[in-house]
């Protein structure tokens, strides 16, 4: 069972909720009020749901040898856009009009994924830096949507998205899961997952084979895009409000370390998007328990490096054989490890 | 033969062309802002592009170290700010002389980076992650030593920082330039010429046949982080003269400005193909948007980023046609 | 060496192996595919650590960290597949971590030079300066052993050094390989051509399934018998495909699949026109680097011709991409299985039906049950192992990639398959069932273009022989009593006789 | 050279060096600063720093070189300007420093100061919550919601309020956590506060957005916000104006960012060779709730 990739990232996780568990045991309470569920657990879930949402469209960029930097920004401008025209309606509680936001906001985040894409599939330019453009020019579209300010609004619809509860759970959590699952579904039982996993591998070969990696690598940068969309509404419905330049800062960085923790490498080829969702809600984890356990804020750094540090070797098989061999054989320090050739490939 | 057939028939290699292609489009930008703003022409606005850079400079020719591998750094916006924060420290609160201060800050960068290097070569860690560790831990370490920025008012930092080297008529230079030059020609030499340098290469080419060729595969990698880290240290230094001061904030999303400048530059990041060269253009192509802003000095807060995302778009997109064009 | 036992997760690869080389003397390791000889020797230079076993050198007992360390003691390593760094120059991957200096600065005036000298050796002439990426699969193995003979090794090991080689260049490294025996360097090679590790092995070990079946003097075992020790059974005729004697008019009838007129590539192949029917296999010969590999990537679409027309079906086609290919049915089997063939972090499964995959589109998927049932059976076919369709594809031996490759685009029933050298690295067993395939597939009626550096195995398969020289097509040749000679003769002079 | 968009006329040329559009805050203070230029009728030159000082040094060099009258500039820290403020000083060009001061130790590299006092305003905030709680007994549970990490209000801010609560110690600040000056962040902290702290009476938020997160936090957890817990927060905009006229903040500490009007006086004093005085605070009030409710219609931010 170790053998299984997603069993060390679980470990990790569950290691860290016991961490909580016993030095705050209140930690795990959930109770029921008004009519939904509250929690340190929930507030992860809830709060989380945009991460895992990131994950997940940056996993299948990361797959195809990808990146992308622009997801922050992107969640700023979709979130924008929906608070905007929902400001200008009459009836902000009107369902269609919180639905017609969705729309555009949507579709916006589908036009920057079709830039983004198109930049790096059709003109070839490396991911970092095509992604970078948007990163950088999308705070100040955000901006620009929003004039600086920051828009409130008072829509009930809209609001369900990201602070909203449904048969007792948060709505948002809900959205990231049904999202995993389509994507999920859609990655697996079609042949998405080969294709990709091909063209990340091994471009060349993908390309001799006959995949048209243009297509399938922009389709990577669209769905991430709209990812980001949805999670930028999460994140502008949550507080009821848009804020184009604090709006999803440095979550790129998150989802980033979310998909690499899942077990997916930034060279590219073999996905999972399950382990993407659990480096997620480690994450988040991690942040609800920096909170629930008062650790000061100057600490927070140093606190998240340790505990990513330990995850990591955790998960290292290297470190794992070397510590087994050193309970093995008590005093004589361990001989030099020979080379590995599988090393960093 | 006629010179100008001489230039037509020239043929530049395949791997010269971004670096040639970002040449002509940093001209073409400053031919442009010299013929639109007043006193863009005099030649400190690019000496100033130096300037204000040099230890952008620094930091982003250790980190082509690590890209030409196959790596990556994210430490180095957090490494710069504990080197200013070490240096304020011992200087202000310890009372530690200069030339102590400057050793001790470039073996906690190395060290730093070493650590990093072990994670990745030895543990097998991603190097997104391992340097991600850094970042943290070195902003973390920043901010246990001050959560504010002090001044440093140490006499001989102060004089360092306010010499100006000049170059004749208006011009002048900063010693951090000086350095940062220096660097640059060293990490030139040192990727051209030694053993290490092409082994950097190989690596990125290709780390699993490296290895089998018999290069010391290990030792270069965790040298490589090794270098960044104290190249960040020495970066930092080269922040403490420009700034006289320590500050844990310093230097947040730097990482990303490095990891831009070496890429505008023509180095792939997946490894194995790139030149210190390449960087420097790089830098400037970073430098010269922004001056191009400031001197024009009507856009707001928003269009600043717009229009900065707009010229990076021009320059790459620019970079690729030329590029294809010299072909 | 002796009692060498390693295990992979899920595999013994060696069990209990013991062996020994002699200075002076040219060694041959002998084995079917995934015998375990490219594991011995990883061992042995020490990428890989020992399960149980030791390893002396001189005497003295070793266990060398790496590569590097074991170049240090004097032997020095030609792995299996390419290992050198696209990225550089021809020049560099041969000398690299031991440049020659001049003042503490690598000297590049003199590692050019050495360079060329070392390749002289081999009789390569390449420009030393190019990048190694720009140099076919051939040359590069080439680099790859010229590289290996630059130091003052006592010991010489090569993995398969000529499975991508034409019969002059083998001859060459036979050469070579002699004069460094009788300089007194022991030299251990391995090979799946039976007349070469006659021709220059003094002695042999025969590995089957990672253990050790004996060594011989090659004076003391005939081909049939070594044959039968590595395959553990007595081998059946490999005459009845020789027999079956190809002729073009055998196909005369057929109707023409494909008609190339003035296709070529500025730097690829001159313009060149040729028509393909249905049924026929259309062998190319030619010298390393006469543009083979070209003509059949023009075929496909992988690259894109800049002059002519292609005709398929008398249809005016545009073969711009490997995917038009693909939908019109041509399928191309890429000499260089690692860089543009498998993605080695995947299944044997997954890389087996990935043409077929993506010839039906994203949207429907082929259905599991029917891929194990792919995979199963061409894992039987072409012997693949370990028989395992889960396998990752990176974990097989070489020989074993191979057929996963050529699995691939068997399974998409092509008309037209173009395979580019699909032999490499193939023991005879399997070869003999890949030539058994091709008459069966061309009898059926699949076109074949047949790329080989054996001239023996495309004459006994081809109804017409292409000829290149210098990136052109020099001669058409019709199958009948064609022989070995008046090829080679055409591919030397450039004009038919 | 020459064309368009320069100084060199007769126009009062002032370049402007801000430090970001990291909040609406900012945003109404740059506006209030450009506005006011053009209708001072001085040619402005404008840049964003994005948070960074790096590229303040590098925009005020730029206004060097390109020999504009005066330079203003929001520091965005306080340290570390003596270098590029001496080459102003060399190049004849005086600087007027805004909203934030610089620690150099050399006076004479600026003219004048103009912005506010952030340890004052913590200090506004701990006065009131000593009025409000004086006649409380027992133990006052404070949860503070800090600004970023390192950051000089965060660190003046925290330090004004600690100072003045310092001295009963009935207050006890029984969690303190960055918030990061946004409202996301304001509301994830209070929720994780919320389960973690049996008791809390009081909240002060280095910001308005911090506390409006805040406020959708304790209104989900089924408690009242400016009842059940009361909130102090500091900015003053309209927001937070309209949660204290509804009775959900109890009391902001204004930081005015509309220096605009004043800082084009400055400038063309400075032009002109007139003396001002080393140091201009701005007006600054606090809101109540009657206040607050008063001064919503004209809230521009
Ligand atoms: N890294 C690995 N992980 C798992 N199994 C491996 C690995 N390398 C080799 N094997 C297995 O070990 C066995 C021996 O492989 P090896 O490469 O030594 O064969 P070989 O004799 O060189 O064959 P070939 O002639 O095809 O090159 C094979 O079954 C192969 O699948
Ligand atoms: N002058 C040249 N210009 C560009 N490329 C060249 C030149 N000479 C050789 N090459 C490269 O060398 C290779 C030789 O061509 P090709 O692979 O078609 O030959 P081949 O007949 O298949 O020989 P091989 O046995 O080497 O596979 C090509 O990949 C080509 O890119
Ligand atoms: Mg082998
Ligand atoms: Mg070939």
């Amino acid at each position: 069972m170790t053998e299984h990739r997603l069993f060390w990232p679980v470990v990790a996780l569950l290691a860290l909720l016991l961490g909580d568990l016993i030095v705050h045991p209140a930690f795990f309470a959930i109770e029921f009020r008004d009519g939904h569920l509250y929690g340190n657990l929930i507030d992860i879930l809830k709060n989380g749901a945009p991460l895992i949402l990131i994950a997940i469209g940056m996993t299948l960029v990361v797959a195809t040898r990808g990146i992308d930097l622009s997801v922050g920004a992107v969640v700023a401008i979709s979130g924008a856009l929906a608070c905007l025209h929902i400001s200008g309606l009459g009836d902000q509680n009107s369902v269609g009009g919180a639905l017609a936001a969705v729309g555009m906001a949507l579709g916006l985040a589908l036009v920057l994924g079709l830039w983004n894409g198109w930049l790096v599939a059709v003109l070839g330019i490396q991911p970092i830096i095509a992604t970078l453009i948007l990163m950088v020019a999308g705070r100040g579209i955000a901006q620009l949507i929003t004039g600086g300010q920051i828009i409130t609004v008072n829509s009930g619809p809209y609001e369900w998205i990201g602070s909203g509860f449904t048969f007792g759970l948060p709505s948002a959590i809900l959205i990231a899961l049904a999202v995993f699952a389509i994507a999920a579904v859609l990655v697996r039982r079609s042949a998405l997952g080969l294709l990709v996993e091909s063209v990340g591998g091994n471009p060349e070969a993908g390309r001799l084979a006959g995949l048209r990696s243009t297509r399938l690598i922009w389709l990577t940068y669209v769905f991430c895009a709209l990812c980001a969309g949805i999670a930028g509404l999460m994140i502008s419905a949550n507080v009821h409000s848009a804020d184009g330049n604090n709006a999803g800062q440095f979550i790129e960085l998150d989802a980033i370390l979310a998909v690499v923790i899942g077990g997916t490498q930034l060279t590219g080829g073999r996905f999972s998007l399950t382990g993407s969702v659990i480096g997620a809600l480690l994450i988040q984890t991690l942040t609800t328990t920096v909170y629930a356990l008062g650790i000061a804020p100057q600490a927070i750094m140093l606190f998240k490096a340790v505990v990513v540090l330990a995850v990591c070797l955790l998960q290292s098989p290297v470190f794992r054989r070397k510590l087994a061999r050193r309970r093995k054989a008590a005093p004589p320090s361990p001989a030099v490890q020979p080379e590995k050739v599988e090393a960093g490939v | 033969m006629t010179t100008l057939d001489r230039i037509k028939g020239y043929r530049p290699r395949q791997r010269h062309l971004p670096i040639l292609a970002t040449m002509v489009m940093l001209i073409g930008a400053y031919l442009y802002g010299a013929s639109s703003y007043t006193a863009f022409g005099s030649g400190q606005v690019v000496l100033d592009l130096f300037i204000n850079n040099a230890f952008l400079l620094v930091v982003a020719v250790g980190m082509t170290f690590v890209i030409l591998t196959g790596g990556i750094d994210l430490s180095v916006g957090s490494v710069v700010a504990l080197s200013t924060v070490v240096s304020a420290d011992l200087l202000q609160n310890q009372g530690w002389p200069v030339l102590a201060v400057i050793p001790a800050v470039l073996a906690i960068g190395a060290a730093l980076g070493f650590g990093m290097g072990v994670l990745i070569q030895v543990f097998e860690i991603q190097p997104f992650i391992a340097t991600l560790i850094g970042m943290f831990f070195a902003r973390g370490l920043c901010y246990t030593i001050s959560t504010q920025a002090y001044s440093i008012d140490d006499p001989t930092v102060a004089s360092l920082a306010q010499t100006q080297i000049p170059l004749g008529g208006e011009l002048h230079i900063s010693i951090g330039v000086v350095v940062a030059l220096v660097v640059v020609a060293v990490a030139a030499y040192v990727l051209y010429g030694t053993r290490f340098g092409r082994t950097v290469y190989a690596i990125g080419g290709n780390p699993k046949s490296a290895l089998l060729m018999g290069l010391n595969v290990g030792r270069t990698r965790i040298s490589v982080y090794t270098l960044s880290g104290f190249c960040s240290a020495l970066g930092g230094l080269l922040l403490v003269l420009y700034k006289s001061s320590g500050d844990p904030l310093n230097g947040v999303g730097l990482e990303l400005t490095a990891i831009a400048a070496v890429v505008i530059g023509g180095t792939l990041l997946t490894g194995g193909s790139g030149y210190v060269l390449g960087t420097v253009l790089g830098i400037m192509v970073l430098g010269i948007i922004q001056t191009l802003i400031t001197f024009d000095g009507t856009l707001n807060s928003w269009w600043t980023s717009i229009i900065t995302g707009a010229l990076l778009f021009a320059f790459i997109v620019l970079q690729r046609l030329v590029g294809r064009r010299v072909t | 060496m002796s009692h060498i036992r390693k295990e992979f997760p899920g595999v013994v690869a060696l069990d209990d192996v013991s062996f020994r080389m002699f200075p002076g003397e040219v060694h041959a390791l002998m084995g079917e595919n995934g015998a375990g000889k490219s594991t011995l020797i990883k061992v042995l230079t020490g990428v890989y650590g020992v399960d149980a076993g030791t390893i002396e050198l001189d005497g003295s007992p070793v266990a060398f960290n790496g590569p590097g360390e074991a170049q240090r003691s004097g032997v020095s390593t030609v792995y299996q597949e390419v290992n050198l760094c696209p990225n550089l120059s021809v020049a560099e991957n041969i000398c690299l971590g031991k440049e020659p200096r001049r003042r503490g600065r690598i000297d590049w005036r003199e590692t050019r030079r050495r360079a060329a000298a070392l390749l002289a050796r081999l009789d390569v002439e390449v420009d030393v300066s190019a990048e190694l990426s720009s140099c076919s699969i051939a040359v590069q193995q080439l680099v790859a052993i010229a590289r290996a003979l630059d130091v003052d090794a006592r010991v010489l090991v090569l993995d398969e050094p000529t499975s991508s080689l034409d019969a002059g260049e083998v001859e060459q490294l036979l050469n070579v390989f002699r004069s460094l025996r009788d300089q007194g360097m022991a030299i251990l090679f391995v090979s799946h051509f039976i007349e070469q590790v006659f021709a220059v092995a003094d002695r042999m070990t025969v590995l089957r399934n990672g253990k050790l079946i004996g060594e011989y003097r090659t004076e003391e075992i005939t081909p049939v018998d070594l044959v039968t020790r590595m395959i553990g059974k007595e081998l059946a005729a490999l005459e009845d495909i020789e027999d079956a004697g190809h002729s073009r008019s055998d196909v005369a009838g057929a109707t023409v699949f494909l008609e190339a007129g003035d296709v070529g590539r500025k730097g690829g192949v001159a313009p060149f026109s040729l028509d393909i029917r249905a049924g026929e296999v259309v062998g190319l010969a030619g010298l390393l680097g006469s543009g083979r590999t070209e003509l059949a990537r023009l075929l496909f679409g992988a690259d894109h011709a800049d002059s002519g027309s292609v005709r398929i079906d008398g249809e005016p086609v545009s073969l711009k991409t490997p995917r038009t290919g693909l939908d019109h049915r041509i399928a191309f089997c890429s000499e260089n299985r690692k860089t543009e063939g498998l993605v080695e972090e995947l299944t044997v499964r997954e890389n087996i039906v990935l043409a077929l995959q993506a010839s039906r589109g994203w949207a429907r998927p082929v259905p599991r049950r029917r891929q194990d049932e792919i995979a199963e059976r061409y894992i039987k076919a072409l012997d693949i192992r370990p028989a395992n369709a889960e396998a990752k594809v990176g974990d097989l031996s070489g020989g074993n990639q191979q057929k996963v490759l050529l699995a691939r685009w068997l399974i998409t029933e092509p008309r037209l398959l173009i395979l580019d050298e699909p032999t490499r690295g193939i023991d005879i067993g399997a070869k003999t069932e890949i030539q058994r395939l091709v008459t069966r597939l061309s009898g059926e009626g699949m076109a074949v273009v047949f790329v080989s550096a054996e001239l023996e195995e495309v004459l006994r398969l081809s109804h017409r022989v292409v000829v290149l020289r210098d990136r052109a097509v020099v001669a058409v040749l019709d199958n009948e009593s064609l022989t070995a000679d008046r090829v080679m003769a055409t591919m030397a002079e450039g004009v038919a006789r | 050279g020459g064309g368009g968009g320069t100084s060199g006329g007769g126009a009062l040329t002032l370049g402007f060096a801000q430090v970001g559009a990291e909040s609406g805050w900012r945003t109404a203070n740059t506006k209030s600063i450009q506005e006011s230029a053009k209708a001072a009728g001085i040619e402005l030159k404008f840049s964003d720093a994005q948070q960074k000082q790096e590229n303040q040094i590098a925009a005020i060099r730029s206004y060097i070189q390109q020999k504009v009258k005066v330079i203003a500039f929001s520091p965005v820290v306080e340290s570390g300007w003596d270098t590029v403020l001496k080459e102003a000083k060399t190049a004849n060009i005086p600087v007027i420093l805004t909203d934030r001061a610089v620690d150099s130790a050399d006076k004479t590299l600026y003219k004048t100061f103009l912005g506010s006092d952030f340890v004052a305003e913590g200090k506004k905030a701990g006065e009131w919550l000593a009025k409000e709680f004086g006649s409380a007994t027992g133990d006052v549970s404070i949860v503070e919601l800090q600004g970023t990490t390192g950051s000089a209000p965060a660190n003046d801010r925290k330090k004004g309020f600690a100072d003045v609560i310092a001295s009963n110690p009935k207050f006890k600040v029984v969690a303190s956590q960055t918030g990061e000056f946004t409202r996301a962040k304001g509301k994830e902290v209070m929720e994780a506060f919320l389960k973690s702290q049996p008791k809390i009476d009081v909240l002060y938020a280095h910001n308005d957005d911090m506390a409006l997160g805040a406020i959708e936090a304790i209104e989900a957890a089924g408690k009242v916000p400016g009842k059940d817990i009361k909130i102090v927060s500091v900015d003053g905009v309209r927001d937070a104006l309209q949660a204290l006229a509804d009775g959900k903040i109890n009391h902001v500490v204004e930081c005015n960012p509309l220096l605009g009007p004043q800082l084009m006086d400055l400038v063309k004093k400075v032009a002109a060779g007139e003396q001002v005085p080393p140091r201009i605070e701005t007006t600054e009030t606090e809101f109540d709730q009657a206040a607050a409710k008063a001064a919503l219609p004209q809230r521009q931010y």
